[in-house]
């Protein structure tokens, strides 16, 4: 079943797809979810397929239109891309069926075939970031994610959606002019556009044009860090990740940021090159930004009373540790950071959706309002207790094979004291995460008998749900299964890959 | 805006902006121009007859199930287009090689897969723009 | 940093399109109009237009349109002209999109000052 | 105060870039780095290679036509996008709806 055409398939899958839904004549109902849903598994088992053959082969490049890489367009069909790719269209079809019932509570029923649009949208753009190898590529697909994440958030058309979606929108507008001046400005010395190609040029042209490069990783960075939430720029995530609707909360949270920090990664190892990365002293900064990240973000997340907003903050420390990652230049640090990002993506998904469950069910918002909440629904609960037990990292879970790596990463590259910062900011997420699961199943709650309920919640969400969950733990039990890809793909990511 | 002038303006050049519109769409691979500029021309038609002769006339000329159908149209077109030259053993959007006629140089019917694309792409960004337009004034009231 | 007239005047796009790019962040984030956000976001991006196009542009060239009845001649670059039709695309795209939000916040505020909104919103939060 | 504390800063950012104009390269010449062998490929070939007189059309729907479907796509997301905020829904105005509002 070898076919160098997957990525293409699958991405014209879901174009086709996203494109024919406002045709359709039916309304909204069972037989369109049954649709949506085959579609999505086809797309997935494309991807299975994808990266087994990736695996069993070598990676390879696909040119389009059939001229030379630097011509043409060029997607770089690597190791870890094809995993990103799998775990990107695992996530979403578990969220997409978790989101059949849910969604009716959130939206307007007139809005869902556009919820959905938007949605398969939304996924064809992140695959085609992760695999895209041309830099402008990269920017048109950056752009249709940026419109389509804000819109599936001010779907809701509630007044606080609006306001959220409309700093979000700022705030991402911002992030993408930036990139693209980043993209002018490596383009105006190098005169390529190809990740590959740039690579080969780079080293000569930092001795002739410093400045440029410097200008240019400088707004780069920045552009992708607003869009990524690191610690200053961060300020449109809680807003935006609390208001939006539960699905949509869990596909920003756990995809679509992580889209963006790939691009990062990219842009510091397969474009600028790790040396001249660690040369411009960029490397430094962002692990003063990374610490940061870490730190405030678990301090705010202290103060949150509301369940969704908590989980937001968590986001920005989490994203801190990824940043750390790839901010310590090293391989090992760069391969703990892909792990993370990962991981994280199903522990957050898997929060967001039992948050989501709860609030489906109770509409309590309000973490102080959680007493016993457990006994109500244990199922909702122990999703919400596997994901949090990742977050702070013991031992079993994927959170806590994330930060073993890191520390690892951390360690090999002579910064112990970072070590610290890494506990404290555990210890951080252990306060501000146990309280909410202690309550549940401790504390009694006021006016209900203490004994055990079946969840109330349809039984579609329950199945995705749990499906997040145990992919969550599988990862953690069996770290080797993701960490051997990761650790093939890092040579190719990293060496300038396969290029002209 | 119900001005006698304007309205019998623009009934006259109506025919011309089209026109020019539909010219720059055709000669998008010869001269300057493309999908992206004849497209927005011809849809500026459109939009200055909606605002001589308000919404509802204007919503005639381009009622929002067309309109959504040469949307789907234009982009499943694009990509049956690229898949040609999977079809034919080449990788996707592939032009010469996968026997796209070429025709002569500098001649309007030449140059494969591009004047075809860029018709499509000259219906869907006309309609996108009409659609924006009307829209926004539909919710204007 | 040396600044004499002939640098200014032989790279007077690139300053120009600095100048622009930092107007229009200035505009993003003072104002507190929404419209005149998105005007400002608009100039940001027509800054980099300015700037891509300046990088293609070379003395004395002309178009990249070959006319097959004359000779060689010196051609301007022609990627970046055809990146900034796509980014002129994009950008129409998130006016279009960031318009339609305005639209609905006036709808639920009755106002596009966001200052004037957090003042409703700081209120309706007291109560 | 705000503005006059994101005037500093801009202004500084503006110091910082125009200072770097001296050492980008200069504007107009044909020994750029980003005049290269690609744009060069571009102008000797592409009449060959696409039958397009337009180079830049050759590029935007040739070489690089796969970027074109991505903003046809942007396009479409963008109407996507405002449909489902502010558009009316005329064709599909069901009766159940109709109840909703009532």
């Amino acid at each position: 079943m070898s076919n160098i055409h997957f990525p293409v398939y699958i991405l014209m899958l879901l174009l086709i797809f996203a494109v024919t839904i406002p045709l359709q004549r039916k309304s909204y109902g069972r037989r369109f979810q049954i649709l949506m849903v085959s579609v999505l598994g086809i797309a997935w088992i494309m991807a299975l397929l994808e990266l087994l053959m990736v695996l069993w082969d070598a990676p390879y490049s696909y040119t389009f239109g059939s001229y030379p890489a630097g011509i043409g367009i060029e997607f770089l069909v690597d190791e870890f891309s094809a995993l990103m790719t799998l775990i990107v269209l695992t996530l979403s079809l578990l969220i997409i069926i978790y989101s059949l019932k849910d969604l009716e509570h959130e939206i307007e029923s007139s809005r869902m075939y556009s919820y959905y649009t938007l949605v398969f949208l939304l996924i064809f753009s992140m695959i085609g970031m992760i695999f895209t190898n041309d830099m402008f590529n990269l920017y048109v697909f950056m752009e249709i994610l940026s419109i389509t994440s804000v819109a599936i958030i001010a779907i809701k058309k509630k007044k606080d959606t609006l306001m959220a979606s409309m700093k979000y929108l700022m705030m991402g507008a911002i992030g993408s002019v930036t990139v693209l001046m980043g993209i002018a400005l490596i383009y105006m010395v190098t005169g390529q556009l190809n990740m590959s190609a740039i690579n080969e040029e780079i080293s000569a042209v930092w001795r002739l044009y410093p400045r440029n490069i410097l200008l240019a990783m400088g707004f780069m960075i920045t552009g992708f860090s607003i869009k990524a939430a690191i610690f200053p720029l961060h300020n449109w995530l809680p807003d935006a990740h609390s208001t939006a609707p539960t699905p949509s909360s869990a596909l920003l949270s756990g995809l679509v940021v992580k889209a963006y920090i790939f691009s990062i990664a990219k842009i510091m190892y397969r474009v600028v090159g790790k040396n001249i990365s660690v040369d411009i002293g960029i490397a430094d900064y962002l692990i003063i930004f990374a610490v940061l990240s870490m730190m405030m973000g678990s301090v705010f997340a202290l103060t949150q009373r509301d369940i969704k907003r908590r989980l937001a903050y968590s986001s920005v420390s989490q994203i801190g540790y990824i940043f750390l990652g790839l901010a310590l230049a090293s391989e090992m640090g760069f391969s703990a950071a892909l792990f993370h990002v990962v991981s994280h993506a199903f522990m957050k998904s898997a929060l967001f959706l039992s948050a989501g469950s709860i609030i489906y069910l109770t509409g309590k918002r309000d973490v102080k309002n959680l007493d016993g909440i457990g006994y109500e629904m244990p199922i909702t609960m122990t999703v919400f207790s596997i994901g949090v037990l990742g977050m702070i990292g013991i031992p079993g879970t994927s959170g806590f094979m994330s930060k073993w790596y890191l520390g690892l990463a951390v360690l090999d590259a002579g910064h112990p004291e970072l070590l610290i910062v890494l506990l404290l900011s555990s210890f951080l997420n252990a306060l501000y995460y146990l309280p909410i699961i202690v309550s549940a199943f401790l504390r009694e709650s006021p006016g209900r008998p203490l004994e055990m309920h079946r969840d109330g919640i349809p039984g579609t969400m329950k199945v995705s749900m749990v499906l997040v969950a145990v992919g969550s733990l599988v990862i953690g039990l069996f770290p080797h299964l993701v960490m051997d890809i990761i650790q093939q793909a890092v040579p190719t990511f990293i060496g300038s890959g396969m290029g002209l | 805006m119900d001005d006698l002038f304007v309205r019998v303006i623009t009934k006259m050049i109506l025919p011309f902006i089209q026109l020019y519109g539909v010219y720059v769409i055709i000669h998008g691979h010869l001269s300057p121009g493309g999908g992206f500029s004849g497209g927005a021309i011809f849809a500026a038609s459109i939009v200055l007859y909606t605002l001589a002769f308000g919404l509802k006339p204007g919503q005639k000329r381009m009622p929002h199930k067309v309109s959504s159908k040469i949307e789907t149209g234009g982009i499943i077109f694009f990509i049956l287009v690229g898949f040609a030259g999977i079809a034919t053993g080449y990788n996707f959007l592939t032009n010469q090689e996968a026997g796209f006629p070429m025709g002569e140089l500098g001649s309007v019917f030449s140059a494969g897969l591009i004047p075809i694309v860029t018709i499509a792409i000259g219906l869907k960004v006309m309609s996108t723009i009409i659609t924006l337009f009307h829209t926004m004034l539909e919710e204007e009231g | 940093m040396n600044f004499d007239l002939s640098t200014i005047a032989n790279n007077i796009n690139y300053i120009g399109a600095m100048i622009l790019f930092i107007i229009g962040l200035y505009t993003v984030l003072t104002h507190s109009n929404l419209i005149k956000k998105i005007i400002g976001i608009n100039i940001m991006e027509t800054s980099i237009f300015l700037f891509f196009v300046s990088i293609g542009y070379v003395k004395g060239a002309v178009a990249p349109i070959i006319d097959p009845s004359t000779g060689d001649k010196v051609f301007v670059n022609p990627l970046p002209a055809a990146m900034i039709l796509t980014g002129i695309v994009v950008a129409v795209s998130i006016t279009a999109f960031a318009l339609s939000i305005i639209i609905k916040i006036h709808e639920a505020y009755g106002t596009i000052d966001l200052d004037e909104i957090m003042k409703i919103r700081s209120v309706e939060e007291d109560e | 105060m705000k503005k006059i504390f994101t005037l500093i800063v801009l202004g500084g950012l503006l110091l910082v870039l125009l200072s770097s104009i001296s050492e980008l390269p200069p504007i107009g010449d044909r020994t750029n780095p980003s005049y290269n062998e690609i744009a060069e490929y571009y102008i000797s070939e592409g009449a060959e290679d696409t039958g397009s007189t337009n180079l830049i059309a050759a590029i935007i729907t040739d070489y690089r036509a796969f970027d074109t479907l991505g903003e046809t796509t942007v396009l479409f997301t963008g109407i996507a996008a405002v449909v489902s905020l502010i558009g009316v829904f005329h064709h599909r105005k069901s009766d159940k709806e109709e109840e909703h509002h009532g």
